[in-house]
């Protein structure tokens, strides 16, 4: 039932066609960038870039490597930001997608916040507060109606696969067999499992993947406890003064009465 | 029954009152979709969210303005709130009896301020510093928190929501609601209480009322600022 | 006080399940699937072979009232199987949408400081006079001895961005008025 | 590309040398992925580590412009290797498919004899004499040497004398190991920079590719052509690749990597000063009748064994007349060759001699060209010295730019630091429509003509280049009609030109059916002919490109295949457009289907998707694939396979010339060689065969402008032939001390001005930058995004500085030489603008080609 994302970071070649995919299936525009002395751009994801291609030169015995690094949402099972969403705008399916159901979205930011990869982006304005969040939902539509998500299909070198999860698990397990000790795999089990699986023949910190990425504590304190502590404090106070008024109403009835 | 009315808020402490409570019940509301999944509906589109922040200029605005115009009287008030005696203590394990039952006989008597209402000032002074404070953080240094800040800052932001909006409750009950409260929420509506509410409710402070106003019939201009005990 | 203790334990205790109650019936997980989505767009359908590099990749068009709204790669296409470079996933920026498309003759006369917009029969003529003025002016029947018939003063560059139908015309044409400085982006 | 995109997959090794197919051909690079999972090897050899060098098992750098060192030094490894391990090697493939065994004439005398030069250099001209760059002809006796040249001597029999042995001191063999024994890894390093020890590993890790059955394949671009010696570069990989047996197999062969959609079917089409369609020379003055022209330029033969196709010139030139002139040609009149253009023999009129004639006159008589026509070319960007350039268009009368943008070509007269009443010239600027605007065919690398369609409506009044180009000439006939003492007017008026009617639409099926050939006589005049083999020199047929005959055919002549498929493989309005079909399963010739039974195995040849010229082959010499018995040397990846004396006794893709196989009386496999095999030695052979203009075999010399104060091979620093326009612009190292080199990036398209107006790619790659290595930083105080400017003699230019560890300093046997490079991309006008690497290239050329040498040139760099 549950999709991934396969991404090899073995085969891709960083020519960005997913980088420009995604924007043209998503209508997302283009932003003003400037070189800052590497290819790589733009140089953060935001509300109108939801993938972005990194770029990281490593150099060490075994020569220079330069690796490529895919960058955006990674659909974990465990998700910070569907946890900490107050209204529910993001939502997991059944498939394993983190969906953003914008027109729920009240733009608070707290998912921006409790995404252990920082992925999820607001737009408009910091002054007002009235903003959306934006970040990849890979590609709902398309995989809805059976179509692979557009950064998936653009791939020229096969980089990128899409599929059933334990498809993926399994494809990219042998593909780590085949690349030999270096290689791994990344988001198996990340989070209880991410529906973007990482094959990488480098060190996880070359790539800048976060090596033991969780939900902060503070999420789950917030979410898990102070939540229903708040319903419950609230509802207690209610009930007391609830009651409070019928005692003292009836103790006032009869004190009339009595006078 | 005498007729007699004292005078129990000023006319701007009833303006800040009043400009607080509305904005604190806006910021409460507007607050609660983003609590309350089930009334998220309402704060779809944002506009909540920017009542929000209107709402919050004005409670963080109001006091100071009222601190800039009257930093005596605010001085006045911050130390009153900080000022717990035996009385207190008193009054506290009298106060279920009396609000259930009515019994005034074990209530000490109490100042302009009793008891419970610093009780909800105090609880009102923290959440509302710890509103602004985090409120802030999460208005305008979004981008520069690191996650980690940003999340306990939600969290502290929502604790004193949970607080703060518990005791709210409660002081909105007391205030208008309650049946022997009967003139606190006029009090604050007219700035008057009669003499006898005042009585029973503040008797210290009605003592020092009644006497200043005896003084004052013999001695015009006599109206000394006390403080409280 | 008739309030005993226990009936206030009772009483906190039905508070405090009826605010988790409340917890419940707000806050709790939504158990539904998010409803499954229409495409937003349509994939396309229409052919074509993308303008860039020298691959030939296939790609699909889909256009609304002549307007392009999608293009990806055609996955039956044997060279990218569906697959596209940041340019080809790019190609519909191409299209009539984006403002910077040109869309009118123009023109620059002779020591002028901006366009002028012409009308296609009126260029055409302009250009069809320029190329025989120039041509006949230049002719070289002869090299030496030898017949030559042809011109040096006109130059003549591209092809590559054009269709092969385009670019034998473009051969024909311009061999059959004599031009000899015939070249394209295949030279550099 | 002798072979195709999809056929990459099928190789072992593969060798990317002057190219970077992942960010410049990345869709096609996916082959080059499925080729890895199949276990093959990517080499990469580039002055800098690119995107392709990333995804490499092997990765080595070399200076640029020093590829034929270090090809040399590996055609020297195999050589030694061969003889060592003649095991290892398809010694069978080299003695009877190659000219290794071929004795050339006892007088040739090349570098290693002649410090460099190869015998015959006119060092006044500038040129070399050719006549003994050719073979001992088997006629010749001993005291009576005849050469195999044309026209030939008394007794000559126009067979080379081979010794099969390849022991003789005067066969190529012998000579190409004599050629290249200087080339040793230490050499190679001294040179090229290359380390040592990589060299070695990429030497023997390709060299295993010369295996029977393996295939080893050479992916290049335009970092081989853009030297002053880029024909020799390619003539290099080809020697080696030929020495392994790796031309004309699965997974072979040697790809050019073509950089724009449509530039091999532009260059078909002979948008090219040298050529006609079809590849056939250009006429010239001293071709007095279509009979000299036919003698001059068609290759002749002795051998029986060789199909020498080239000897059907008479039948694809007349044909071609008979498309551009109608009935106006006929056999009476030379079929109207005389109203054809006739440039001075050996006057250059490629786009170097263009801009310098614009500005100065020609070479030989200061004519200047006052017009020019760009259809969808910005050369404001693209040309080399770009403000050579720009200086030259201001002289222009007139200028006509055909494009769906702006360019800095139509805006030269306001681009920046320009005051606009100071130009005289009068500049039209037309909108063109796009590729999914319009319909029409274009080819790409792999020599596929692929249809596509109007998908959309264009912008305002914008119109396809078809149409501008039917009404122009229209006019223009008008005008001449008009004219009756106008020059060569009948030429003009007998031009046929019957298209559509002035502004209507053109049909561009009508055209393509003119370039594929009709039956102008006879039963079937009016058909479609099937072929360039029935391609007549007699007037009967007409063909505006034979390469293209057989691209669109009349249903009757439909194969059984096509024919049992027809409603599904051909769209209604395309009956017999070859070029339009989708047949996606991967069928062979014919449609035979995938059992071995039927003589094919899915090798990725696609055989029924689009069409591939010529004849619809989708590999290329594709007889060097098999043995003398016609049998597969790679059985995993049949091209083709004899079975036997039945029809269509060939399976698999179109073989090379159809016939027998060679121990059955069939001919030598490379039928576009008079010889009949691939040339490791390129003879003079009198015709269009006539070497090259710089030695009949690759000889390492250093660019024109070089870090080094001497060649290290020999006292012949450059190439002694090389064409330089402006001797007084060389940048020399003592000013400019460092090696630059232009290129592409994935983001981004030739001068830019498709890419440069898509803000998404704008956005990934928004300005121009230089990139150089730490080391080079560090030494000129440059950081990491710094402003920095790059000059030398013909001007500067500023861009980001882009300081990675993907650029080095090449140690070569104890020098240093640093190189930066940067890509073309920018100019003045579009969404994103910077300036142009072309202001730093030399005005100068390839002998053979005159293609610029945008890839080597020298320079210097600080911070702004």
């Amino acid at each position: 039932m549950a999709k991934a994302i396969m991404y090899d970071a073995t085969k891709c070649t960083a020519c960005r066609g997913c980088q420009a995919a995604c924007k043209q299936w998503n209508e997302l525009e283009a932003e003003e960038t400037k070189n800052t002395g590497s290819y790589e751009n733009p140089a953060d994801l935001s509300y109108r870039t939801w993938l972005k291609m990194r770029f990281t030169e490593v150099e060490n015995g075994n020569g220079l490597a330069w690796l490529f690094t895919r960058r955006a949402c990674m659909h974990c099972t465990d998700a910070g930001c569907v946890q900490v969403c107050p209204t529910k705008a993001v939502n997991k399916t059944d498939s394993g997608i983190v969906y953003i159901d914008r027109e729920k979205c009240t733009g608070c930011g707290y998912c921006v916040e409790a995404c252990p990869f920082d992925v999820p982006r607001l737009d408009g304005s910091r002054v007002t507060g009235k903003a959306k969040m934006f970040k990849c939902i890979l590609c709902k539509d398309r995989v809805d109606n059976g179509h692979e998500p557009a950064c998936v299909k653009t791939c020229p070198p096969g980089a990128l696969d899409f599929g059933e999860r334990e498809d993926m698990v399994a494809k990219s397990e042998a593909r780590v067999a085949e690349l030999g000790d270096d290689a791994l795999l990344y988001g198996d089990k990340e989070l209880d499992g991410l529906h973007v699986l990482y094959v990488v023949n480098h060190p996880l910190k070359d790539h800048k993947l976060p090596v033991n990425p969780e939900v902060s504590p503070a999420v789950t304190l917030w979410q898990d406890i102070l939540k229903p502590v708040g319903y419950g404090v609230v509802g207690i106070v209610a009930g007391g003064l609830l009651l409070n008024y019928m005692v003292a109403r009836a103790r006032m009835v009869k004190a009339k009465e009595g006078k | 029954m005498t007729h007699h009315e004292v005078e129990k808020y000023s006319a701007g402490a009833r303006w800040f009152h009043w400009t607080i409570t509305a904005a604190a019940l806006v910021l409460a509301i507007t607050g609660l979709f983003l609590y309350v999944p089930a009334f998220s509906s309402v704060a779809e589109g944002g506009a909540t969210r920017i009542v929000h922040r209107i709402a919050a200029v004005i409670f963080i605005l109001a006091p100071l303005l009222f601190f800039l115009m009257k930093p005596g009287r605010s001085f006045h008030f911050i130390k009153e709130i900080f000022s717990w005696g035996k009385d207190d203590l008193a009054w506290l394990k009298a106060a279920p009896d009396y609000y259930f039952g009515g019994d005034e006989k074990k209530m000490p008597p109490q100042p302009d301020m009793n008891t419970g209402q610093k009780l909800w000032a105090v609880v009102a002074f923290f959440s509302a510093l710890g509103f602004i404070f985090t409120g802030i953080f999460m208005w305008f240094l979004k981008d520069t928190l690191s996650a980690g800040v940003f999340d306990w800052m939600v969290i502290i932001h929502d604790l004193c929501f949970i607080v703060g909006g518990a005791m709210l409750l409660v002081h909105l009950y007391l205030g208008a609601i309650h049946p022997r409260m009967t003139e606190s929420l006029k009090s604050m509506v007219k700035g008057k209480v009669s003499a006898e509410y005042a009585q029973s409710h503040h008797g210290k402070w009605y003592k020092e009322v009644a006497a200043r106003e005896a003084a004052a019939k013999g001695t015009p201009g006599g109206q000394g600022k006390q403080q409280a005990h | 006080m008739e309030i005993s203790r226990r009936d206030f334990f009772k009483l906190s205790g039905a508070a405090t399940a009826g605010g988790f109650l409340i917890y419940q019936t707000l806050d709790a997980q939504k158990a539904a699937a998010e409803a499954s989505l229409d495409l937003h767009k349509p994939i396309g359908e229409g052919y074509t072979i993308c303008p860039y590099d020298g691959s030939g990749c296939g790609f699909l068009v889909a256009a609304e009232d002549g307007r392009v709204v999608n293009i990806e790669g055609d996955p039956d296409h044997p060279v990218n199987r569906g697959a596209a470079c940041a340019k080809g996933a790019s190609m519909r920026q191409l299209s009539a949408d984006n403002e910077r498309r040109l869309n009118k003759p123009r023109y620059r006369r002779a020591g002028g400081a901006d366009w002028e917009d012409l009308e296609w029969d009126e260029a055409l003529d302009m250009i069809a006079e320029r190329i025989k003025s120039t041509r006949d002016a230049n002719w070289i029947e002869n090299e030496g001895e030898s017949i030559s018939r042809r011109t040096e003063a006109i130059g003549c560059l591209g092809g590559a961005a054009l269709d092969n139908e385009e670019c034998y015309l473009l051969s024909k044409m311009m061999r059959g008025l004599g031009l000899v400085y015939l070249e394209h982006q295949a030279r550099i | 590309m002798t072979n195709h995109w999809t056929d990459v997959a099928n190789s072992d090794y593969i060798m990317v040398i002057a190219g970077n197919p992942a960010e410049n051909h990345p869709a096609a690079y996916g082959h080059i992925t499925d080729a890895i999972e199949r276990g093959a090897k990517l080499i990469v050899v580039d002055p800098r580590f690119t995107r392709s060098a990333s995804k490499a098992h092997l990765y080595c750098p070399i200076r640029s412009g020093t590829d034929v060192a270090f090809i040399g030094g590996l055609i020297k490894y195999v050589i030694d290797d061969m003889e060592a391990n003649p095991g290892n090697y398809n010694m069978t493939y080299v003695t009877e498919y190659t000219n290794a065994a071929f004795l050339v004439h006892p007088d040739y005398k090349g570098p290693p004899d002649l410090d460099g030069l190869f015998a015959g250099y006119d060092e006044a001209n500038r040129t070399y004499g050719k006549s003994k760059w050719t073979y001992l002809d088997a006629g010749s006796t001993e005291g009576n040497i005849i050469p195999v040249l044309y026209p030939l001597a008394e007794g000559g029999k126009g067979v080379a004398k081979k010794d099969k042995t390849l022991k003789d001191p005067n066969c190529v063999f012998q000579i190409l190991k004599r050629q290249y024994a200087r080339y040793t890894p230490e050499m190679v390093n001294k040179i090229s920079g290359a380390p040592v020890e990589k060299f070695l590993e990429v030497a023997q890790t390709f060299a295993k590719s010369g295996a029977v059955g393996k295939a080893g394949n050479i992916l290049y671009a335009m970092g081989a052509t853009h030297h002053t010696n880029g024909a020799q570069i390619i003539r290099s990989y080809g020697i080696l690749q030929l020495l392994l047996g790796n031309v004309g197999v699965s997974g072979g062969g040697i790809q050019a990597m073509r950089g724009e959609s449509n530039v091999q079917g532009s260059t078909d089409q002979a948008l090219l000063s040298h050529i006609i369609p079809g590849y056939l020379n250009v006429p010239v003055h001293t071709d007095a009748t279509l009979q000299k022209y036919i003698d001059r330029v068609t290759p002749k033969t002795g051998d029986p064994l060789s199909l020498n196709w080239w000897k059907n010139t008479p039948k694809y030139i007349t044909s071609l007349l008979k498309a551009w002139y109608g009935g106006a040609a006929t056999a009476s009149n030379d079929f109207a060759f005389h109203y054809m253009p006739k440039p001075k023999s050996g006057k250059n009129h490629t786009h170097i001699a263009l801009f310098e004639a614009m500005e100065k006159g020609d070479e030989d008589k200061k004519e200047k060209v006052k017009g020019l026509m760009c259809w969808g070319q910005n050369p404001a960007v693209g040309s080399p010295n770009a403000n050579q350039t720009l200086r030259a268009l201001e002289t222009l009368d007139w200028l006509v730019c055909v494009d769906m943008w702006e360019t800095e070509t139509s805006v030269f007269w306001k681009r920046p630091g320009v005051d606009p009443t100071t130009i005289d010239t009068e500049v039209f600027q037309l909108p063109a429509l796009g590729s999914y605007e319009k319909e029409g065919t274009v080819s790409n690398s792999g020599r596929w003509v692929q249809w596509r369609y109007k998908c959309a409506d264009g912008p305002g009044d914008a119109r396809a280049d078809l149409e501008m180009l039917n009404d122009l000439m229209l006019k223009v006939k008008k005008l001449y009609d008009d004219d009756a003492a106008a020059p060569n007017r009948d030429g003009i008026l007998s031009l046929t030109w019957d298209y559509a009617a002035e502004g209507e639409h053109v049909d561009p099926r009508k055209v393509l059916k003119e370039v594929n050939g009709y039956y102008v006589t006879g039963e079937k005049a009016g058909q479609l002919v099937n072929g360039f083999a029935n391609l007549a020199d007699n007037g009967s047929t007409s063909c505006g490109n034979w390469v293209y005959c057989g691209c669109y055919v009349d249903e009757a002549s439909l194969d059984a295949f096509e024919n049992a498929n027809k409603a599904a493989m051909f769209p209604p309005d395309n009956m017999g457009n070859r070029t339009a079909r989708r047949w996606t399963a991967d069928v062979g010739n014919a449609g035979f289907g995938s059992k071995p039974e039927d003589g094919y195995k899915p090798i990725g040849l696609y055989n029924y998707y689009a069409w591939c010229w010529p004849a619809n082959r989708r590999i290329v010499y594709n007889r060097a694939s098999v043995d003398l018995n016609g049998q597969p040397w790679d059985t995993e990846h049949p091209v083709i396979t004899w079975f036997g004396d039945a029809a269509g006794a060939w399976k698999g893709d179109v073989s090379d010339g159809g016939g027998k196989a060679m121990v059955h009386g069939g001919h030598a496999p490379f039928i576009m060689r008079s010889e009949g095999v691939g040339c490791l030695f390129a003879p003079n052979l009198g015709t269009r065969e006539a070497s090259l203009a710089d030695g009949p075999l690759p000889e390492h010399y250093e660019p024109w402008e070089s870090p080094l104060d001497a060649n290290p091979l020999s006292a012949t620093k450059n190439d002694p032939v090389i064409k330089i326009w402006r001797p007084e612009e060389q940048s020399t190292p003592d000013e400019y001390p460092i090696v630059a080199s232009t290129y592409r990036v994935v983001e981004h398209w030739q001068a830019g001005q498709m890419t440069r107006n898509s803000s998404w790619l704008v956005e990934q790659m928004p300005e121009m930058f230089i990139e150089m290595s730490e080391e080079l930083a560090a030494e000129k105080e440059i950081k990491n995004g710094d402003k920095v400017v790059v000059w030398n003699t013909r001007g500067e230019i500023t861009a980001v500085a882009l300081v990675t560890k993907r650029f080095k300093p090449f140690q070569m046997n104890g020098t240093t030489v640093h190189q930066i490079g940067m890509p073309w991309h920018w100019g003045y006008s579009g969404l994103s603008t910077g300036d142009s690497a072309n202001v730093l290239t030399p005005s100068v050329g390839d002998p053979n080609t005159t293609i610029p040498e945008y890839k080597a040139f020298l320079c210097n760099i600080r911070r702004a």
